[in-house]
């Protein structure tokens, strides 16, 4: 079965090591912090300009110098900084941040990303994550495998205007976790009950399947 | 003999000068940190024609937001817009303008500027709409576009202490893009929470060294918060 | 799990991992705010066919110098140089070679390396024999020349405080080129006056966020003064 | 008769302006600043990170974390700020800084400036001079017009390696205050009891000469 969008978040954390520096973008990659694994330490990095990101604060903590890239209220953990936008794009284009997570309307095989822009809707612009998917050492995507009405999103070539070319390496979808190399994308885990079939039906891009896929696990 | 007295006290004084079709850089993100009370003296001066250049542009009625009102605004320079309604009328009309920049390299232009750094290469961009046109190079294998720096004939700024010296410091997130666009004015103009004495700022832990501000003004804040979010 | 804690009990450990024909970024100006101790263990190590980026290169006997004894340095890339017999020496045999670059563009290219921007353009040295055989540009009618960053295999920094995390402050001019070195080594390491508790540094005014240093070590510290002048 | 190093720094000194920042180099420059008029406030700049450099230490102040672009010890004024390298030449390069005053070997009408280098001697290096000279608004050379052998220092072409091209506008010597522009030296002012005939001689340059030249003031 599909995951949820907290199992997706579930899955990616898992993808986290001991003391990487994450950053974060809205919506399914915000929940995995929720689910950082006990055993090691991440800190997030928030792009407006605060390393060491913290929960969303209490009524009494609440501060309106105190935001997120989202523009929501957070608090700052011990041992936090806070710099200046050209200081936090300095980190992040600098190759510093580890891990940068982050969703997208398509990836394709060459690991070319779109996510920031449909023509002819309203469009509201990129904000960081062109430089996020610049500059990141390690960029996971997450989405789901399609959109509402089945067409894939991992295509053979983006159709929409692009976020960042060649950049992309590995996808955490509903379906599956892949890999992106050798212009093809690579199955790596199923989500549990889901087919390589189900998989390959909704996979536009050439993917490559090698051996027996195990299912994602959730321990 | 003024000194290094660089305080005014009236928002007018703060923002003399200001002209049509001038560029405006102005700090701040979303609408934290925004230097509240210049913005409104901008939307008084009912200045036209402008190119602001700033991360964002407000909500409908508090923020840069309030210059569209009379369409004051010709260009927004920025990574992220569309917060208010009026915004997306007026650009679908084509009453207004909108050059996106990515958030890092937009800090970065403002920084140049400040810096006498004319232009600088970035991968940020490349292979998409931000690269059409932009000179390519590449180094070690990787291409790169080549980005100019942006000055304002003002900048605005807001800040949580500063002295009569134009010294600033910010506050917690607060701090975003007000110390690029600091150095980026060629008017740079300080709102600020509260001034202090020379002396009182250490001076290892200024933020803004006062050589890039030329007025200060003392301001009164709302703080409007865009998405309060509490934990749960 | 070590989490964040980058604090190291040993110079050999601080240092590990460094190799013979090594780049290396260092902190410091004239002998201010130079990491005493992690140059002392590089001479101990006896690298060989370094090349250094750094404001200086020492005195005869003291800071970076002392690695011209054993003939470690292949290369020093600075502004300003010569304080000592032995560099000169070295210079006129052929067994040093010097790379001379203005002090602010050597700044800018250590910034620049650690901001993932790998060449700017500045006015600083056109015309001049530091421009020769770079591309030049014109921005606004004047010409400008291109200029490279520059990233260390290892970069050392010398800070006043830092906390477990890597973030660093630093007194006084004793900054000077050590942040900018901070975020251009693939491995920095930092030599600190005074290992605090996280939460120590007030957030919004720590120099050097953690995220570019990757060893922290306590040092002690001589601090020679190079030019001992006293108000007359 | 030719001036002394304090009356050329004296003379510098009566250049600045209220309000202005300025980065004095070593030497004649240095001194100016015991002669800045009891009715303004200058800044001064050390390029090393210093923005309000004081007197030095006494010995009870002196400290060896607080020193100038000379490596000499020095105090911070109340109400100066303290700043990494890379800030200090943003400020220079960027124009921030309203006056530079340095020495030179050489001058050419052009308005190039010869200062770091003598082929065939140790070059030690330009330190901030190159970013000096390419970014202050306005740059005051100081220099004696003739070297000790009477050969002019002020030339139709600079023969030594430069430190910047076509940024020097005023020069000071012992001699004569002269502006340069249309590919000439023009005459100010001249040193008291020094004429103009003795100044043309020691210029090897084009110098306009228009109109009464005054002396140099004092007062």
């Amino acid at each position: 079965m599909a995951l949820s969008r907290e199992q997706i978040a579930m899955r990616v954390a898992q993808e986290f090591q001991d003391g990487d520096y994450i950053n974060l973008g809205i919506g399914i990659p915000t929940l995995a912090a929720n689910y950082v694994p006990a055993d090691i330490e991440v800190m997030l990095q928030s792009e407006n300009g605060l390393l060491g990101m913290g929960p969303n604060p209490t009524e009494d903590e609440l501060d309106a110098d105190m935001i997120n890239a989202g523009k929501e209220t957070v608090t700052a953990i011990t041992g936090a900084s806070i710099f200046n936008s050209a200081e936090s794009f300095a980190m992040i284009r600098g190759g510093h941040v580890d891990f940068t997570v982050l969703g997208a309307f398509e990836v394709d095989v060459f690991g070319n990303i779109a996510s920031w822009m449909i023509p002819n809707k309203l469009i509201k612009g990129m904000g960081g994550a062109m430089d996020l998917v610049a500059g990141a050492k390690n960029i996971i995507v997450t989405m789901t495998h399609a959109d509402k009405k089945g067409n894939s999103k991992l295509l053979p070539k983006c159709t929409l205007p692009l976020t960042g070319v060649n950049c992309i390496t590995r996808i955490i979808t509903d379906l599956a976790v892949l890999e992106v190399k050798n212009q093809a994308f690579y199955l790596k885990e199923r989500a549990p009950g889901v087919s390589v079939e189900e998989i390959r039906e909704k996979t536009a891009g050439e993917l490559v399947v090698e051996g027996e896929i195990p299912e994602m696990s959730f321990a | 003999m003024a000194g290094f007295d660089k305080v005014v006290s009236s928002y007018a004084e703060a923002m003399a000068g200001l002209t049509d079709n001038m560029t405006i850089i102005a700090g701040g993100f979303g609408l934290c940190g925004i230097p509240e009370g210049l913005i409104k003296q901008i939307k008084n001066m009912q200045t036209k024609g402008l190119t602001i250049v700033s991360n964002n542009c407000g909500v409908d009625d508090f923020g840069l937001g309030i210059l569209l009102e009379d369409k004051q605004v010709k260009k927004m320079v920025s990574s992220y817009v569309g917060e208010n309604a009026l915004f997306e009328q007026q650009l679908l009309n084509g009453e207004l303008e909108v050059e996106l920049t990515p958030q890092g390299t937009l800090a970065e232009k403002m920084r140049a500027a400040g810096a006498g750094i004319p232009a600088f290469y970035t991968a940020t961009g490349y292979g998409t709409p931000v690269g059409e046109g932009k000179e390519v190079k590449e180094f070690n294998g990787r291409p790169y576009i080549l980005e100019e720096s942006i000055m304002g004939d003002f900048a605005i700024v807001k800040a949580y202490k500063a002295d009569r010296f134009g010294n600033c410091i910010y506050r917690h997130t607060a701090q975003n893009f007000n110390p690029m666009a600091a150095t980026a004015g060629k008017i740079t103009v300080v709102e600020v929470e509260e001034i202090v004495e020379p002396g009182e700022l250490d001076p290892s832990q200024i933020h803004t060294p006062g050589i890039y501000v030329d007025r200060v003004i003392q301001g009164s804040f709302e703080k409007r918060i865009e998405r309060k979010v509490l934990a749960k």
